[in-house]
């Protein structure tokens, strides 16, 4: 169904329900959806499993999210930073799960869940502690680790630009994982810098085509 | 009794509006002809595109842009182009609300057979027709109802060979209109024919 | 290793091996790498499996290769139409080989190669002549089928530009299979129609980097 | 004894010329230094970028342009933007030159340690450590041969999690260069301690 276009953050994470599991884009602070996730404070949902590269920086965005008692679990490849101290307070006192997943694997997963692929042998892991448990399988001579789609109920990513149409372009490495999450989650919601007349991006440099995108809003 | 264009028009009505529409080669295509500027659908082609426009006006013809037929098509404002393995990815991952296909054979509970007659000389040949039938949200089938030969082409199994299992939820044709799923086939209007005799020149109870 | 610029296609081809696998962009002519093809042809390499979506049109390119006798077998999706009388006729002699794949199985066996991905369950062709024999398994209540990485010896590409750092753009819909198969090959050629200085593409809209990108001609 | 700028001369100096390379966070980013222009190298960044040039000047920090360690750099002419799944299928499907790398343990025969030291109260983290591991064509190491209390840390077999099985190929360190493998350890250079000093304190045979 076409994008729909949204006059506040509040109104395109509204429906955000308890126990949801939320792709939010964005490596540390570079395509973070700082607005949509301010928003997802505000709305108050809660016992969320939040996918994202890192686990929260400072006390603003996810940090903030995670200081509030909203998720329970946190799926990412890179929780330990300089200015990670609210989640390594929670998961030091226990409070707050992990899944601790390769970066390729926490983008081919969420590639997966987008494309219709059941599941995949992967090449990255083998042999470490983070494939212990898993279906292994060699194949031309090479072992693989068998890995399963990543899921979302809702995606919160960030973009350069918007078209009325839904199309989505984002700016350098602020791309990262929007592009990825768009296609894996039930509702994806972009938050976006600029939003231009159909015909304002060019049909070839289109990054994120207007069917991954549900709702837009301009912050 | 129905022409090709009348179930077209009918395929067209029943697509929601705003939905993001694959028309498979051959007769699908004429759904477009149904489809309204202010229906807000959008087409997607396998080879690399949303926001596919109508044919390309004689001696306008632009063959870097084709449909899946390899037909000169159009380019609507606000296009996306992408790669093959993006675009089957968009199929396969289930992004698209609708197809339309044609058939050789639908089943009761939704098989799909349109991509080989099983005779034993034939070319076999299936393109994007195995990945449209399992990855769009609902897939619809127009086709006549009967072979040329008067066989039923809705059918309690499919006798050629499956291009996917369960995948059809409607089925428009000439005769009648179908919800094909697995409580089975119901029948849902009929065109100059009635119910009775309809399911006994099927053999099916409907 | 740097994308070289070669004066000919003859040049670009002049090292494929007999028995090469040859992955060949285009969707019937639209993206067809027709220039590689014809140098391809007067190279002489034989006992080829070619990949391409169809199996020749008419006379000319594939169709041509075909008829010299060049190639053992055909991977392709939709060998059968108007004009492919060459492939008809060498099928029902058995003078060739036919590997009947879906095409976005086709699509994404050889994404697959280019990630690194050992296999992959994948829901298409379920129940149908084209998994029969392969492994299948029930995931999340669905049945996928197992299908396994398509790789190239060589991929001959058609793209409308590159600069000269290597990186490409396609134009409209001749961009189908060109940029999956620049990574599925050990060695990559593309014919461009354009060549342009580093600079001439806007890093934001290149759909091909020029890592992919082995071998460049002009044609 | 090599001083850490000295070891990443040495590997930037065996980085063949026109190399697609990634450079992992930390002491590896200092290989950048030693690359010429005229070398052709690329850089690589896992967080979507070819052609990746140096930091930002201080003041002139982009924000939306920074590299794995999440510092701003800057775009070098024909440089080419993509999605994390596209970056790290560039990495896993073994398009890359040379990654280098930093380490805790590398075992003889190329085993590496590098994301977790396995303390129960260290919250682990892996990035794309794994991913560059298995991916790139040659992994290059950079450490120092001994940690901080005298323990080698070129071993016969890592102690610490692993991060990849039989990967690194080249490891470079203060006191010696060597190339590791299959048929394990092979000493190629020393700075300023003899060979047969450097397996006694190694306890390996080199």
């Amino acid at each position: 169904m076409r994008t729909a276009f949204l006059d506040t953050p509040d109104e395109a994470v509204a429906d955000v329900a308890d126990g949801s599991t939320v792709l939010i884009g964005g490596f540390g602070l570079a395509g973070m959806p700082i607005a949509l996730i301010d928003a997802l404070i505000r709305q108050g949902a809660g016992d969320l499993t939040i996918v994202n590269n890192n686990a929260g920086n400072g006390d603003t965005g996810l940090a903030a999210l995670l200081a509030k008692g909203r998720v329970r679990k946190v799926i990412c490849s890179f929780p330990r930073q300089h200015d990670s101290w609210v989640f390594d307070d929670l998961y030091r006192r226990g409070a707050i799960e992990l899944e601790l997943v390769p970066q390729g694997n926490l983008a081919e997963r969420m590639r997966a869940a987008g494309a219709g692929i059941g599941a995949f042998f992967c090449p990255t892991g083998v042999g470490t502690p983070l494939a212990e448990g898993k279906e292994t399988r060699e194949i031309d001579g090479r072992t693989y680790v068998l890995e399963y789609p990543l899921r979302g109920d809702v995606a919160l990513i960030g973009a350069l630009r918007a078209d009325r149409a839904g199309n989505l372009v984002y700016r350098k490495t602020a791309r990262n994982f929007g592009p990825v999450m768009a296609t894996a989650a039930a509702t994806v919601v972009a938050e976006v810098r600029e939003l231009v007349d159909v015909g304002g991006i060019d049909p070839e440099a289109v990054v994120t085509p207007s069917i991954f995108v549900d709702r837009v809003v301009l912050a | 009794m129905r022409t090709t264009d009348q179930i077209a028009a009918a395929v067209a009505a029943d697509i929601p509006p705003g939905s993001f529409v694959n028309l498979g080669i051959g007769q699908p295509t004429m759904v477009a002809d149904h489809l309204t500027t202010e229906s807000g659908v959008v087409l997607h082609t396998e080879n690399g595109m949303l926001g596919m426009g109508p044919a390309a006006e004689p001696g306008h013809e632009d063959w870097d842009l084709t449909n899946a037929g390899k037909q000169a098509v159009t380019e609507l404002p606000g296009a996306a182009y992408f790669h093959h393995a993006d675009s089957f990815a968009m199929m396969r991952g289930g992004h698209l609300d609708v197809c339309v296909l044609g058939a050789f054979q639908v089943s009761v509970t939704g098989d799909l057979a349109n991509w080989h007659t099983g005779a034993p000389d034939a070319i076999p040949a299936v393109g994007g027709a195995m990945d449209l039938a399992i990855g769009a949200k609902q897939v619809f089938v127009m086709m006549t109802l009967f072979a040329k030969d008067g066989s039923p082409k809705l059918v309690e199994a499919c006798t050629y060979p499956l291009t996917g299992l369960a995948c059809v939820t409607r089925l428009y044709t000439d005769l009648a209109t179908f919800e094909v799923g697995p409580d089975g086939a119901r029948l849902l209007t009929t065109y100059g024919v009635d119910a009775a005799e309809l399911a006994e020149r099927l053999g099916l109870e409907l």
